[in-house]
């Protein structure tokens, strides 16, 4: 008897049609947001991702290393195929596919076996290794682990393998990238710091950026600068290699002994503050040289503050092709502004993507009008009201925080705007809203060469001011009647 | 279903062999040992598997494979559109498998289909005190928000079972609370070596708390049966249903593809049950003939030749009335499905392609290559059985290469020699294989196309199996400097 | 009486509404296409300006240069307005504002008096003067107009002041291109040749292109090949200028001495074949070094094609840098053949864009349909016949050498496409077809910065791709039914 | 309309002379001798013009200035949606004039509307034999493709003067042939100084050609007026047609803007002629009422101010119902206005503008302004004559600059010493002041937007104003380094 629940044996109904109008009606109403609003422990479409994911792509942005999953083959696969979908590129990692019997007598043989082979297939420079759920609710000791790992030859003596505890039950990918990305630092400058010695560059921290055209635009304007780079955690080219007949498993990454040798920079910037606080911290404490954290460079003002700290930390004046390529960005945007003025904006994402987003879209005259994080922080909630307050085109805009893309839903159905800016994800939303959808975050699942196009600094600029007036333009000019249908817009 | 050894030039048992060993010789010594047999060259005259299977995977290795909740997640509970199902525990399986398996639904999102990304999101405190609670509020809140949806399952992430949180309890408690199937599912993602055991754990689940609980309104028919194992990838099962409709069966339930959860309760009823993807549902096929005496049959519905060969095979289970109708229906698709072969087979016949798929696709879609023309010079499964690969033996060319849960490692290499001219196999592969110059199709979500199956399916496959290996870009790879 | 034609007065009766609804059908129909085709003396929407447009172009590209326009104010008026509206920037030009009395005098006085205040109002370091109709029309003689001129001293001894006929009757605005073009660099490299001399650079002749990323994009090249670049008529900063608060009236443009010292050039590419055959013709016959013509390098193989040239000229190696750009651009054509595999697209535009989209498309796998030129040559077809014989996509695609707009119309309507890749000019056709329109070609009136992403190179082809493949896929999900519209594309 | 000396801080007779001074200084003798009598100080309550104009434009210098046919195609016969509109000659001016006005139609595009590119596209030959069989020809494929074009203007370009054409001859016997209105319109860009030559030209044409040759088939009423000089730039005749609806009178055409070449020709039935932009159409305006005895009215429909006055003094010629009428609707906007103004007035009081238009724009639109708390610091036109300057005297607040015909050298050194907020102007002159970080908006063409003609416009027009001047992008435009 197949009904362990007990309910009652039925013939089947079909749902009256009235009765379906009726909920699809509701479900954009305002009663309905409240109830949506008063949701406690269901959680619908989150807009983030768990640490581990994270944890993966820091350690993709390092030269020669094999991101190592130690939990279920299964969690590997989740991130990897994220990964491949969004960049539409191959993100080698391995796991060693802990199974039932792990959670009787842990995963130390795993962990053991899986390095072992793991150095024998892929020959890696480094292996970084970061959990899933299962080691860290049975308590997996890592640091023993691993030490044993050596001991016994499983690893080479001289192979790095940083570790990080990244439970999926605390904090999203981004606290993931911050603790690998610590890890990875940690263990690649143990014992290099050299009294004396300054390699006069710039560590720069992208933070949990998953554009890999960022990296490429810091790289270039660094270059116009002059200013010498090691970029901590440097995906660029490991998610945006050549097609060229040959796959290479280690493309890219920020070489191990540039890594190693940060810690005598002569300064390291962070540009993803809520993505590493714990790196960055740790780096005040420990690295040589200056230290500065500052918002991630989207947009105009938060680009200047960037050049500006760099032109202060090296000494150097900002060179003319910067200040012309400023220019540039403003004038786009003085050319487009009618377009976007006054435009409400729905966002959603990330911290550090969603300051970059409210402070362009101020800057546009848009108003970036439901702010949406799905696991957010009161600093941030302060930072963004102080985005907010301090624009004429903040007023009436507002921040929900802790709040799921079901909820966004709601304040789009009840409240509407005119585009929302986010991940793939929000489509859904989207469609039901009948507005476009700017895939500035992470992931994209739907479209091509995303992360081919720089969101941050002046370029950025100048990418997210064509997405978006040329996307409203397509829809003026597909919606209109026919007798505002014009050559010029 | 072939009874004639294919044999394919320049492979040889010989050949293939010294090609696994050299492969495995990368390998440590512990590691070549669990791995050697997995590995083998087709016997196909044998019928039966030259690998073992359904093993753990090796650690260390870039392995292809999912877990058991990814198995009842994204292939049993997924699909059944009408079901509002809760991952629980932390955030990231829900979102991971959050619309990334292209199990199309009917219906209306968030009304009366419910594609989006349950959670109840553990936190550190969750893991500690334990879920039971927040599962019971959450579920009065689905209810709540979601009047119409028909069920709700709550699949267990691994830390639910490894902290002794108890759904099952939970789930009866609501379900009477609510007086909705609330069903609880134990897959959480250390269960089993593979996503199969989640196919298998689900089944029992329906076995459990779904079949029986529901009746059909309207009266039986000597002709109803229920689709199943299609998941509606791509639109596969529209696909499907609409030919066994138009041989004159009536498809009382699919499952779970589109699935609608009192149907698939109601599924005792019918008097036959079709099986496309043997793995992941000859489970309750097994139950079903059990218990309710309902026989079942395994299909293919990928290219003509299987087609109507399946079409005929199941026309056997009924009356001339069927018989005559599926011969009407193949002679009116026969000339379309020649019209196709004649447009792509001239620029695909004698083609090369390797597999590593899941579920039935690894044996079930060689047909459809063949009657393109193409050549299958090797196959595998992520999270086969031995039934699997005995079905798979008759369907492969002799003597090439069959490899179970291979590594990337091992799929290069084998690739590497084989040189392929199209690579069917998952997102984790594709663009690796596109970097090497390779064409390549997701052939588990058919590459956001489809459907795939049926007379319907196999213009587009056709179609996409041309657009992937004769596309101008493959040239452009190597550049000439 | 006010009827000089002498039509017979009537009441106003309205067009009925059935006689309306057949006119529409009928203008769609294989009947009218006939008729349309059967046109011996109308042209209704010409996908091409007079020359003279195309002389100011070329003119903007000199360092310090005032295009000045032998003709009426409105002429110039025209040119200069075209040129904002693509651009969004200043296009400064004066004429000399001939009228009616011209036409009895000759335009003499107003040029010189024209020449006279142009010198002191604006400061030039050069003066292009190019014809419209008028002056050609009679017969006005530049030759020695501005010889008297500079005797006169209406014009400084020594400020060089080229010259070009630019019948509006005749040709396009690329034979304008081309003849003032020409002009500019016979006068500035008179006498410059020295025997021996080699400035070792590369002379590049972008042709009449009007995008100014393609410009950066060809120095950027050069750049990382390491090769020393004269771009002859280089407009990337004339019309693309920041936005700093100081308007710099010749913002950019080829430094007049290297455009002197371009005689003594190591080596002059064209890569604007159809738009500079006079230019290079006296090139070929004039200057030192090699002498080079090529297609536009749109598509991955007519860029390979102007990649080896350099190399081959230069005796260097292609750079790592260049080989990997390539990889990308080649994976981006990879990743996303899928979405332009088998369509179709009519194109029109100029000779030397045409080429280019074509090339590409096959490249893809789509086809280049109905392929329109509304001024074009025999050459043109031969040329671009041999890449649709060339490829399996160009089968059952068609080329229509001086057709217009309305004649795409024709074709669009009864044989349809998937889109259009041209000028803005083309959005009512594809408007009534339901199709996109990729604003590649010039002029783009009514989107925001086309000409800031290259077209050209490996860079242009991943903008390209990413242009027409996400406006595809906005297209699917925009329309796609709800059981279609998925997460990932 | 105006009758108060406004006076604006820091602007004087003096200060304005002398910067005039400075401005010519650059010229050379002849050059500024020239130019002089063009460029004065406003002398607001002479209500006269204080500089000459309608002059040949200097050679050499940056004229916004357009030509005859400019002011023929564009203004005139462009709007009249209903014709096929030949440009006769070369290619290039119907293509540089092709959809860059914004003078919206209504219709099917191609079917009932030509907003179409249509040329004889002369080449060498045609100048050496003539174009008038070419002519003839393309008459008669118009006819043949576009059977609901009522007619056909044809529009000279510079050679067909030249070279001695007979467009008028052709013309005459097509249309006997075609039974079609073929106008002819010699419209040379050569002729005349400006654009306005043009305008004249069209109305001469319009007088010798259209005018009386068609009959309105409704019977007539004492509220019948025509709209005359709105051109439906971003849609402003449907917003002025719709006020003019409101209080009771009925538009029987309008000229051209979304022109009916059938209802212009009956225009001689009409009771009153309204005309807004007295410049281009004074001379039908003047030529009705001499011939028809229709008596015509200059109004202004920018800003609450201004369209109040005008609906008053539209209503002094009708009777006590039209004036009961504007009352009631003067009622019911004044506090819609209020709110608009409520909302942008805080934010753009005081701001200065500066404005070099053409037609009736640099006086009309200043009351708009004002009524948002803007002053008018300098204002030009690119093509007036004596009359404008008159009228513009009393809307301009006093010894502010006039400049007539200025050439971009001298309105740059006007807005360098008058440091505007907002500089309303054509598309020429915005890229060049936006670069100097200058709000602009371009005033000929709404700068994309529209309508901001009548109530409806106003809400729009304080819109975009306030979106120019206080974007916060020009706070972007000085680098912090």
């Amino acid at each position: 008897m197949a009904n362990l629940l007990g309910l009652e044996v039925k013939k089947i109904v079909a749902t009256p049609p009235e009765e379906i109008e009726r909920v699809k009606n509701w479900i954009n109403s305002e009663e309905y947001k409240e109830q949506n609003f008063a949701r406690q422990a269901l959680v619908i479409n989150p807009a983030h991702a768990c640490q581990p994911l994270g944890a993966q792509l820091a350690a993709h942005g390092f030269e020669g290393t094999l991101p190592f999953v130690h939990g279920s083959q299964g969690c590997a696969s989740y991130y990897r195929s994220t990964l491949n979908r969004h960049f539409r590129e191959p993100a080698p990692a391995v796991s060693d596919a802990m199974t039932e019997d792990g959670a009787v007598f842990g995963g130390q043989n795993n962990l053991h076996e899986g390095l072992e082979n793991a150095v024998a297939l892929y020959k890696p420079k480094m292996i970084a290794v970061f959990t899933s759920c299962m080691p860290e609710v049975i308590g997996d000791d890592l640091t023993a682990f691993i030490k044993n790992a050596r001991t016994k030859g499983h690893v080479p003596k001289d192979m790095p393998v940083p570790f990080a505890n990244t439970p999926s039950f605390n904090g999203t990918h981004i606290h993931g990238y911050d603790s690998m990305l610590l890890s990875i630092l940690q263990t690649l400058t143990e014992g290099k710091q050299v009294e004396g010695r300054c390699t006069g560059k710039l560590n720069l921290i992208a933070g949990c950026d998953f554009n890999t055209a960022d990296y490429r635009e810091y790289k270039r304007i660094m270059k116009e600068f002059g200013v010498p780079l090691t970029v901590l955690a440097d995906i660029a080219d490991s998610f945006d290699s050549p097609c060229n007949g040959t796959y290479n498993i280690y493309a890219g990454g920020t070489p191990l002994e540039d890594a190693a040798d940060s810690i005598n920079g002569k300064a390291t910037m962070t540009l993803g503050p809520y993505a590493t606080p714990k790196t960055f911290s740790w780096i005040k404490d420990n690295y040589a040289g200056k230290h500065v954290s500052l918002p991630m460079p989207m947009g105009i003002e938060k680009t200047d503050a960037m050049i500006m700290k760099v032109a202060e930390l090296f000494g150097k004046e900002v060179p003319e092709s910067l200040k012309n390529e400023r220019g540039r960005a403003v004038d786009a945007m003085t050319d487009a502004q009618q377009y976007m003025h006054g435009k409400k904006f729905a966002v959603y994402g990330d911290p550090d993507y969603l300051v970059g987003y409210v402070s362009f879209l101020l800057e546009m005259g848009a108003h970036p009008y439901h702010i949406v994080c799905s696991r957010g922080s009161k600093k941030l909630e302060k930072e963004l009201q102080g985005l907010l307050d301090g624009s004429m085109y903040g007023k009436g805009c507002k921040i929900y925080m802790n709040k799921d893309l079901w909820h966004l839903r709601s304040l789009v159905m009840t409240d509407p705007v005119d585009a929302m800016i986010g991940d793939s994800h929000g489509k859904f939303a989207a469609r039901d809203a009948n507005i476009p959808l700017f895939r500035f975050g992470f992931p994209v699942f739907d479209r091509v060469n995303m992360h081919r196009y720089p969101r941050i600094g002046y370029q950025g600029v100048i990418y997210m001011v064509s997405q978006i007036c040329n996307k409203f333009l397509d829809i003026k000019d597909e919606t209109c009647e026919d007798r505002f249908f014009e050559l010029m817009r | 279903m072939s009874d004639k050894i294919k044999n394919i030039d320049g492979i040889t048992k010989e050949s293939t062999e010294a090609l696994i060993e050299e492969t495995l010789a990368a390998y440590p010594e512990k590691g070549r040992k669990k791995r050697a047999p997995h590995l083998g060259a087709n016997d196909q005259g044998s019928g039966s598997a030259c690998v073992k299977s359904n093993k753990k995977t090796v650690p260390g290795v870039m392995s292809a494979r999912g877990c058991a909740y990814a198995g009842a997640k994204g292939v049993v509970w997924g699909p059944i559109g009408d079901m509002v199902h809760v991952s629980h525990g932390p955030v990231g399986c829900g979102w991971y498998s959050w619309g990334t398996r292209r199990n199309l639904v009917s219906g209306i999102n968030g009304v009366t289909q419910f594609a989006m990304q349950f959670t109840s999101d553990f936190q550190e405190k969750d893991i500690v005190y334990g879920g039971d609670k927040k599962l019971k509020t959450l579920l009065e809140e689905a209810k709540g928000l979601f009047p119409l949806a028909k069920g709700i399952s709550v699949l267990s992430e691994c830390p639910v079972g490894l902290i002794g949180d108890d759904i099952n309890s939970v789930a009866k408690a609501s379900a009477k609370e609510l007086d909705l199937p609330i069903i609880p599912c134990n897959c959480e993602g250390f269960r089993g070596v593979s996503q199969s055991l989640g196919h298998h754990i689900s089944n029992d689940t329906i076995r459990d708390y779904i079949i029986e609980t529901r009746e059909f309104a309207e009266p039986s028919s000597p002709y109803d049966i229920a689709l199943i194992g299609d998941y509606n990838i791509g639109g596969d099962v529209w696909a499907a249903k609409s030919l066994l409709e138009e041989i004159g069966l009536n498809v009382k339930a699919t499952w779970t593809g589109d699935g609608e959860l009192e149907k698939i309760a109601a599924t005792h009823q019918v008097k036959l049950n079709l099986i496309h993807c043997y793995r992941s549902m000859n489970y309750m096929c097994k139950v079903m003939e059990e218990k309710y005496g309902i026989p079942w049959l395994e299909f293919n519905f990928f290219g003509p030749t299987k087609i109507r060969q399946s079409l005929r095979a199941i026309a056997e289970r009924f009356d001339d009335t069927i018989k005559e109708n599926v011969e009407r229906v193949i002679a009116k698709y026969d000339p379309i499905m020649q019209a196709i072969i004649d447009e792509y087979k001239p620029r695909l016949d004698g083609k090369k392609v390797m597999l590593l798929v899941g579920g039935l696709r690894p044996r079930h879609t060689i047909g459809a290559y063949e009657d393109l023309g193409m050549e299958c010079v090797g196959s595998g499964y992520e999270f086969a059985h031995t039934d699997d690969y005995d079905r798979t033996a008759p369907e492969m060319p002799n003597a090439t290469v069959v490899y179970d849960d291979p590594s990337e490692y091992e799929f290069e290499k084998f690739a590497h020699a084989l040189k392929p001219d199209l690579i069917g196999s998952g997102i984790k592969e594709k663009y690796v294989f596109q970097k090497m110059g390779i064409p390549f199709r997701q052939m588990h979500s058919w590459d956001y196309s489809g459907p795939y199956h049926a007379y319907q399916g196999f213009e587009i496959f056709a179609r996409d199996v041309d657009m992937a290996v004769n596309s101008p870009t493959w040239k452009l790879v190597k550049a000439p400097f």
